[in-house]
């Protein structure tokens, strides 16, 4: 046994100082220490929100959302399916729990009175702050996934602290949470198909040659509004956060299988 | 002959790829099955890192890949692409971050599974149960 | 400008300290209250980087990191501690 | 003009986080296993912080230390705690 491990760990060495020396000394991911931008980059900064090229722009001023729902939409949409296939096999492995009927107990626990007073303030600032990264996705970091993920940290907080029973007693239950992440996934599809009754493309924001169908790329004020960019990044946020909400409620209840809720 | 940045540039690359030699290290040799999830995970994020080293640019004044002047024209935009990192690889980052975090509550609760079905979560006591369920069948 | 490169490196002695006592920390409480402080240094430390890449776009991550620090502590506290009842007309 | 600065902070940062992950993979106790994890993401996020990805750092953040951590504590409560050899 000590041979195997041994005989792994050298093997593992010398595969990845080969990759190191292949990365860094011959150069395949470009010089060391690189100071120039790639081509491809170079581009897409130059697209993005260009008033002179009115093709190809994308009317955001952040790169990540201009590549993820613009120039790369579809790549997207397929990620997103990733997403939602794996929550949904992990619902599956527990269905049996999650649809059982829950225990009517009148007795609700949870951890001590100044940690369920701070959580409480930090589950509604997450909220907060995770809407906020999908409403502000077009021009300052954050967009979809990264308001889910964040979302995501109020149902565990609430798991952690407040038991699952608490959370029922919110109106808090699986059923709403899919129902949640069903419906904003039709709209997210919905936004995608519109310019293609409208008589364009798929997935296209802005007007295109041949297709003069565009999504308004400026709120009043001229802020940067991104086209379907901001859409597609408000309903990526909802959808992603019952995804994980579901999860997380699931994770209660087998918590609350043997402690005694 | 090699300057100070390449210098730094080699140690950095070698400390990444041992990360992920002691990632996959454990992935194989340790039994644990929850200590596997938590290797994989290790894993992953090194290659965020990784995938954020490839578009990085060592100079000072450097920005993120954000452009904060929303009137643009084409001297403003030269100048942006002077200072910007790439918005490539962290664009191919984010949809693996959240992709990882729900594969990894997936095979969370395959694990808690497991153990409700074999009461241990070693995987060398697993097999020598298995091969024992099997004996006693034939 | 010099001040902001003066303060980095003892940032990351602090760090470095902080590290230690979690590795070596003899039960898991201590590891946890050095880590738990390790985040909240880091927050700090992120705002200083922002001020220092001249960047203000950078700035929310340090506070969400300021934010979710907590999180660990809660963690643990729920493995070892026993629940309490909520009560029906407390102060929840 | 190289910023040496910049690669000081990354080579110790990242050399810190080696340590970590060695001792992670070869820590016995799961629960301590999980701290270390947390210690781990830290380093991780001012790596990414000062490789200028503000969105992989927020989303990082939320993921690594906020919900790992608790999934992985959630699976350790319901099965054992030390690891075999």
């Amino acid at each position: 046994m000590r041979v195997t491990g041994l005989i792994a760990a050298i093997s593992i060495l010398i595969v990845l100082f080969a990759l190191a020396y292949g990365l860094v000394v011959l150069g395949i991911s470009g010089p060391p220490a690189p100071v120039k931008l790639r081509l491809l980059g170079e581009k897409y900064l130059y697209y993005m929100i260009n008033p002179a090229t009115k093709y190809f722009t994308a009317e955001s001023p952040e790169g990540v959302s201009a590549i993820l729902w613009d120039y790369r939409g579809l790549d997207t949409l397929y990620e997103t399916m990733v997403l939602f296939g794996a929550i949904i096999g992990a619902i599956l492995v527990y269905r049996e729990y999650l649809y059982s009927e829950p225990r009517k107990t009148g007795k609700i626990y949870g951890l001590s009175h100044i940690v369920r007073t701070v959580s409480k303030i930090i589950i509604w600032l997450t909220i907060i702050i995770a809407v906020a990264f999908g409403f502000t996705g077009q021009i300052t970091p954050g967009g979809g996934f990264i308001g889910g993920a964040a979302f995501a940290v109020a149902p565990v907080l609430l798991v952690l602290v407040y038991t699952l029973g608490y959370a029922r007693r919110l109106g808090l239950t699986h059923r709403r949470a899919l129902l949640l992440r069903a419906s904003f996934l039709l709209l997210l599809l919905l936004v995608i198909v519109t310019p293609l009754i409208a008589g364009g493309y798929i997935f296209q924001n802005q007007a295109k040659p041949g297709s003069a169908f565009s999504f308004p790329g400026r709120f009043i004020d001229s802020t940067p509004l991104g086209g379907s960019i901001f859409f597609l990044n408000l309903f990526e946020l909802f959808a992603v956060a019952g995804a994980f909400t579901v999860a997380f409620i699931l994770l209660g209840v087998i918590a609350s299988l043997k402690e005694g809720e | 002959m090699m300057g100070i940045g390449e210098v730094f540039w080699l140690y950095i690359w070698l400390i990444i790829m041992a990360n992920m030699g002691l990632a996959i290290y454990g992935l194989i040799m340790r039994p644990n099955i929850l200590k596997k999830i938590a290797c994989l995970t290790v894993l992953a994020d090194t290659s965020f890192i990784v995938l954020a080293f490839i578009g990085y640019r060592f100079k000072y004044p450097v920005s993120p890949y954000i452009m904060t002047n929303w009137a643009p024209n084409n001297a403003t935009i030269t100048h942006f692409i002077s200072e910007s990192v790439d918005p490539l690889p962290p664009t191919l980052t984010i949809t693996a971050v959240v992709i990882n975090l729900s594969i990894t509550i997936l095979l969370v609760f395959l694990a808690i599974r497991l153990y409700e079905v074999y009461g241990t979560l070693d995987v060398k006591k697993i097999a020598m149960i298995k091969k024992e369920l099997r004996g006693g069948e034939k | 400008m010099m001040f902001i490169i003066v303060s980095i490196p003892l940032y990351i002695v602090a760090f470095i300290l902080y590290a230690i006592r979690g590795f070596r920390g003899p039960t898991v409480f201590d590891s946890t209250i050095s880590i738990d402080a390790l985040c909240y240094d880091v927050s700090a430390f992120m705002v200083i980087l922002s001020v220092y890449f001249r960047s203000y776009l950078l700035l929310g991550a340090g506070i969400l990191l300021a934010l979710w620090a907590y999180i660990l502590d809660v963690v643990i506290a729920r493995y070892y501690d026993r629940l309490t009842r909520i009560g029906d007309s407390g102060g929840d | 003009m190289i910023p040496v600065l910049h690669l000081v902070m990354l080579a110790v940062i990242l050399g810190v986080s080696f340590i970590t992950i060695f001792l992670m993979v070869f820590e016995r106790d799961l629960l301590k296993m999980i701290v270390l994890s947390a210690a781990q993401s830290t380093f991780y996020a001012i790596v990414l912080y000062i490789l200028l990805v503000p969105d992989v750092v927020l989303a990082y953040i939320a993921v690594a230390v906020g919900i790992y951590t608790a999934l992985l504590m959630f699976a350790v409560k319901k099965t054992e705690r030390f690891e075999e050899a």
